[in-house]
Parts: structure tokens; C-alpha cells; sequence
């Protein structure tokens, strides 16, 4: 019976992502934006999860297993952004 | 609508609205988080159509290596001119709209009417599940890339150098780059680097070993380390250097010599070029070439040379 | 069905790259939208082949693998060549006949005449 | 009994996942919604991943199911601190700064 729910709640978490993506069109400050890549990383990591378990795939567990661990790459990359666009920067050397 | 169904029209519309904004939305900034979250659902999408070799490999890629090499190329863009970085002069017009549509339209005829045609019996995909018997191998994309088109990886592993080669060349003049640390200071992150280390190491020997018989493999293997590498540099325990070090060349250059060792060797023994040897030769090159990704795609998000241990 | 709906999401991606790559100047709009084109491609290739057990063809899915890894390499090479030049003149891009009014101020002249000199 | 379990557990993972993008979309401010998002959403991710390692069984599924669950409970605590960092060093700025 289980197994019967796991595509629609698949669509459901796939609707998640879709409002997500309205605060990321939205913001309005750049860390809201950041937080849906986080809302996309954590929601994937659930429909892989369930996607491995309604395909019959075992090897999808580890393409979320992979997602989780990578997953803080862009909020470390992002978090190097200088935090006023003002700030005076390095000279060019050429 | 079945649930198959309403799966896929989802995915497809997450991942053109996605596309949109990465492409005509207005500013850079944006378009590079939209990017990051189109790689992601390409992941899902990969999954979704039973491919998880590519699952995994844009999984780390896709998702993480390519959006933070935008990010931080974006960074630098700030910290040299922040006024010039945004600006965008972008011309919009109905010609570059019309062509877009074209080619929208072209790829969709082209696609639609492939799907049609009868499929032929003795296609090479086929002819690949047909002969992996006699290879020994259980992972039919490995066999793919190791046994039935190994000079195609050759020349793949040729193309990832010279891009190495090319922007170090690029870089060599400027100012010693700055990584982008993100506060190893911090205890939160220190953490984060003592739990994903020997995590990531873990999973890419694991995807190397099984990478013979099931998903994963030198490519996966060698994504999740850059992946982890580039983790290393984004939190300052690895920080860029330009003296350049004879290890460091050496993993550069083992995908190709071991690639060229496949080839060469059954020559020696007096069989054809790229003659299979057997698993444990693959599985040795690809240990090699698994090396070589991770140690060139890490040094490509450097932009330097050579690495070293940064202190905390 | 799955094949179909692919195809027509792949086709919409490529269009908007290409729609991307022709109207933005900056050379960072231009490698992200031809990112776009690329995963559309990949996309293409692994949709269209009939698939064998229910799994895509491998050869094309060894294709994209390699496919993948040289898209990322390639895009980091070009982020180091843009990076290069938006130090050299000043703004990150590729039109030669760009308004400067467009990109918010002049471009310093001394730093257009280094890039024109150069290609030449 | 147990796949009843799972079904209750998997829609329960769901809600919170929903309360998470409902709280994403409607808190005033991005500490707001960060606080949101993270809880919620990972409370989900574990409801969820109970509910698939009851359908599945094995010890060694349910080991990794978990490990994936704390990976993701890591990467979430650390990705929200640092964003909150960074818009913290944004605010302080604008307002000292102008």
C-alpha cells in the first residue's frame, strides 16, 4: 500500500520545490536565495531517497548520500562574498 | 494523470523555469543560485530516468563544482571593480527571441523524430550488453569507457590536462590568489571538514571498487573527491601555492600514462592496441584516472599550480 | 511518454540558452547559458536512444559521463580566461561595440586600447 | 501493521516538509525563515527516511538511511550559519556603513 504513495508523494515534494523557487525569484536579500538552494539540496536528498525505493534503483541512495555531503560547497563559497559591494578592492597587477 | 506522469511534467517544468531564470533573468548573481538549483534537479533528473552513473556524477559536479567555481569567479569579479562585475548591457531583441525559438523548435523536431524511428538491431549499445559477458564486468558504462571506447577516455583525460595546463598559464601573472576561506576559524566548520574528509574519501573508494559491477566508477569517484578538495580549499585547510611539486604533476599526469599503459601494453604482448587485460588492469587505471580527476579539477578551482596544507 | 516530455523540456532549455547566449554581454551570462545548452544536449542523448532492460543505452551515458567532467573543466578554464580580461579592460565583456553607457561608466581608455591592441 | 506504520510516517515527513516551504514563503525575514526551513524541513527528511527504512528492512539500508540523515542535519546547521553570518555582517554594515 506504502509502495502506491511514494510517486504522488514524490509530485507533492516536487510542488514543495516550486513554491520554493518563488522565494528565490523573489528574495529579496541574497541569503533568502541561498536558502533555497538549501530548501532544493534538502528536498532532492527526499525525492531521491523515495525514488530509489519506488524505481527499484538501490545505487540512487548513494546519489543522495553524495548530495548531502557536497551540499554546504556553495553555502561555503557563498559565505567569501564580500558583505557590502562597495568595499574597495585588490589592484590588477598587469 | 498517472503519477509516472505527473512526476515527469513536474521535474520538466522545475527544471525550464529554473532555466529561464538562469538564462533572461537580470542579474548574475541570482542566475548563478538558479544554476546551482538546476544542478541539483538535473541530478534528480538523471535518477528519474534510471541513470544513476550520471546521478552521481552531477551530483558533485553539476551541483557543487561547477555552481561554486561561478560563485567564486563572480567573487573576484567584486573584489577587483564591484561597479563593473553586475553590469550587464544586456540587448534584448526580437531576432535573438525568434532564433531561440527556432532552436528550441529544431531540437524538439530533431528529438521527437528520433524517438520514431525503428530501433536498429545492431546497435552499439546492444553489441555492448551482448559482449560484457566476456569481459567479466557487471557495470556496462564502465565497460563503455574502459574496454570498448578507451581511446574516447583517452583523449578525455588529454582534454581535462590541457584545460589545467591552459589556465595556469592564464593565472600565472596575477596576484597570488587569496582563497575564499569561509572562517576555518569557526568550530562549526571546523567539524564540518573533520566529518566530510574521511567520509568523502570512504565513498569515493567505494565507488571505485564497486564502480566494476554497479553505478560509479574512476569519474564518480574522481568528482567526489574534487568535490571534497574543493571543500578543503573553500575552508582554508588547503590553501593554493605556485611552487609547483613533483607529486602534484605526478597525479596530474597517471590518467593518461595509465590510460596509455592499457593501450600500449597487449602491443608488447603482441595483440592489438587496447586489447582487454582483465579486471584488475582496469581497475588499477581507474584508481589512476580517478586520481588525476580529482587532483585537476581541485587545482582548476584553485588557480594555481600546487597546494598546500593551510594552518589553522 | 517519459522520452516525450524530455525531449520537449530539453528543447525548451536549449532554446533559452541560445537565447541567453546571444542577448547577454556579460561573459558569465554567456558561459551559463552555454552550460544550458550543454545539460540540454545531455539530456537529448540520453532520452532519444531506445532504452535496453529499462535502462538508458550506455554508450550514450558514457558519452554524457565524459561530457560532464569536460564541461566543468572547460567552463573553469574560460572563468580563468574571464577573469584575465576583466582585469585588462575593465569590464567582463565580449561585445566590441558595446555602449559604455550601457555598462554603468567609460571604460578606462587606456585599458581599451591594451585590449584592442592585443587583437590584433 | 508495519507498512501502515511507514504510510503514517511518510505522510507525516511530508507535512513538515510542507510547513518548512510554507514557513520559507510566509516568516517577515530570512532568520525567520531559516529557522523554519532547517527544522522543519529535516524533521521531514528523518520522518521520511524511518518510513523508508520500515518498508525496507535491512540493517545495512537503515544504517546508511540515518547516516544520510545526519549528513543532512550537518550541511543544513552549517549552511544556516553562515548564511545568518553573512546576513548578520550584511545588516551591521548598511547600517554603519549607509
Amino acid at each position: 500500500m506504502t509502495v502506491s504513495v511514494l510517486p504522488w508523494t514524490i509530485v507533492f515534494l516536487l510542488l514543495n520545490l516550486g513554491a520554493g523557487l518563488w522565494r528565490a525569484w523573489k528574495g529579496p536579500t541574497d541569503g533568502d536565495r541561498l536558502l533555497t538552494t538549501l530548501l532544493f539540496a534538502t528536498t532532492s536528498v527526499a525525492i531521491l531517497l523515495l525514488m530509489s525505493a519506488w524505481l527499484e534503483l538501490p545505487a540512487i541512495r548513494y546519489v543522495a548520500l553524495m548530495l548531502v555531503l557536497l551540499a554546504t560547497i556553495i553555502s561555503l563559497a557563498f559565505f567569501g562574498m564580500p558583505a557590502r559591494a562597495s568595499k574597495s578592492g585588490d589592484q590588477a597587477d598587469d | 494523470m498517472s503519477a509516472p506522469l505527473a512526476v515527469d511534467v513536474l521535474l520538466g517544468l522545475i527544471l525550464v523555469g529554473l532555466a529561464a531564470q538562469v538564462a533572461i533573468g537580470e542579474h548574475l548573481f541570482r542566475a548563478i543560485v538558479f544554476y546551482v538549483a538546476f544542478g541539483l534537479s538535473m541530478s534528480v533528473i538523471w535518477a528519474r530516468l534510471g541513470a544513476p552513473d550520471l546521478a552521481l556524477a552531477d551530483a558533485a559536479i553539476g551541483a557543487g563544482l561547477t555552481g561554486a567555481l561561478m560563485m567564486v569567479a563572480f567573487r573576484r569579479l567584486v573584489e577587483i571593480d564591484p561597479k563593473q562585475a553586475q553590469a550587464q548591457g544586456t540587448r534584448s531583441s526580437a531576432l535573438a527571441v525568434l532564433i531561440g525559438v527556432l532552436a528550441a523548435g529544431m531540437v524538439a523536431t530533431i528529438g521527437l523524430t528520433a524517438l520514431t524511428l525503428e530501433q536498429q538491431p545492431g546497435r552499439a549499445g546492444l553489441q555492448v550488453m551482448e559482449t560484457l559477458g566476456d569481459t567479466g564486468l557487471g557495470n556496462p558504462i564502465t565497460g563503455v569507457l574502459l574496454v570498448f571506447r578507451g581511446f574516447d577516455t583517452l583523449i578525455e583525460m588529454t582534454v581535462l590536462l590541457t584545460a589545467f595546463v591552459g589556465s595556469r598559464v592564464m593565472t600565472t601573472r596575477s596576484r597570488f590568489y587569496v582563497a575564499t576561506i569561509a572562517g576555518f576559524q569557526l568550530p562549526l566548520v571546523r567539524t564540518l571538514v573533520a566529518v566530510i574528509l574521511p567520509l568523502a574519501a570512504l565513498i569515493a573508494m567505494h565507488l571505485l571498487w564497486i564502480g566494476s559491477d554497479q553505478p560509479g566508477g574512476a569519474f564518480q569517484a574522481g568528482s567526489v573527491l574534487a568535490g571534497a578538495g574543493v571543500l578543503l580549499l573553500l575552508t582554508g585547510t588547503l590553501l593554493p601555492a605556485s611552487k609547483s611539486r613533483a607529486l602534484v604533476r605526478l597525479a596530474l599526469v597517471a590518467g593518461v600514462a595509465s590510460l596509455c599503459v592499457l593501450v600500449l601494453a597487449p602491443m608488447l604482448r603482441g595483440q592489438v592496441a587496447m586489447a582487454y587485460l582483465g579486471r584488475g588492469s582496469l581497475l588499477f587505471a581507474e584508481a589512476l584516472m580517478m586520481v588525476s580527476i580529482a587532483t585537476s579539477l581541485t587545482l582548476l578551482f584553485a588557480g594555481r599550480p600546487s597546494l598546500k596544507v593551510g594552518r589553522p | 511518454m517519459t522520452s516525450a516530455v524530455f525531449v520537449l523540456v530539453a528543447a525548451a532549455i536549449f532554446g533559452l540558452g541560445v537565447h541567453g547566449l546571444l542577448v547577454s554581454a556579460h561573459i558569465m551570462r554567456k558561459l551559463l547559458a552555454l552550460n544550458l545548452m550543454l545539460s540540454a544536449l545531455f539530456l537529448l542523448l540520453i532520452v532519444v536512444p531506445a532504452t535496453i532492460d529499462g535502462r538508458p543505452d550506455p554508450v550514450p551515458q558514457a558519452l554524457v559521463l565524459t561530457g560532464i567532467v569536460i564541461a566543468v573543466s572547460t567552463t573553469a578554464f574560460a572563468l580563468a580566461l574571464m577573469v584575465r580580461l576583466f582585469r585588462k579592460q575593465g569590464h567582463a565583456s565580449i561585445h566590441p561595440d558595446i555602449d559604455p553607457r550601457l555598462l554603468g561608466r567609460k571604460a578606462p581608455s587606456k585599458a581599451n586600447k591594451t585590449a584592442q591592441g592585443d587583437d590584433r | 501493521m508495519t507498512d501502515l506504520l511507514a504510510l503514517v510516517f511518510l505522510l507525516s515527513g511530508c507535512f513538515f516538509i510542507f510547513a518548512g516551504t510554507v514557513g520559507m514563503i510566509r516568516l517577515p525575514d530570512v532568520y525567520c525563515r531559516l529557522h523554519a526551513m532547517t527544522k522543519a524541513d529535516n524533521l521531514g527528511l528523518l520522518l521520511i527516511c524511518l518510513s523508508l527504512l520500515l518498508l525496507d528492512g535491512r540493517v545495512r539500508i537503515a544504517l546508511l538511511l540515518l547516516l544520510i540523515w545526519l549528513l543532512a542535519l550537518l550541511a543544513s546547521t552549517v549552511s544556516a550559519h553562515l548564511i545568518a553570518r553573512h546576513s548578520r555582517a550584511r545588516q551591521v554594515n548598511e547600517r554603519d556603513g549607509g
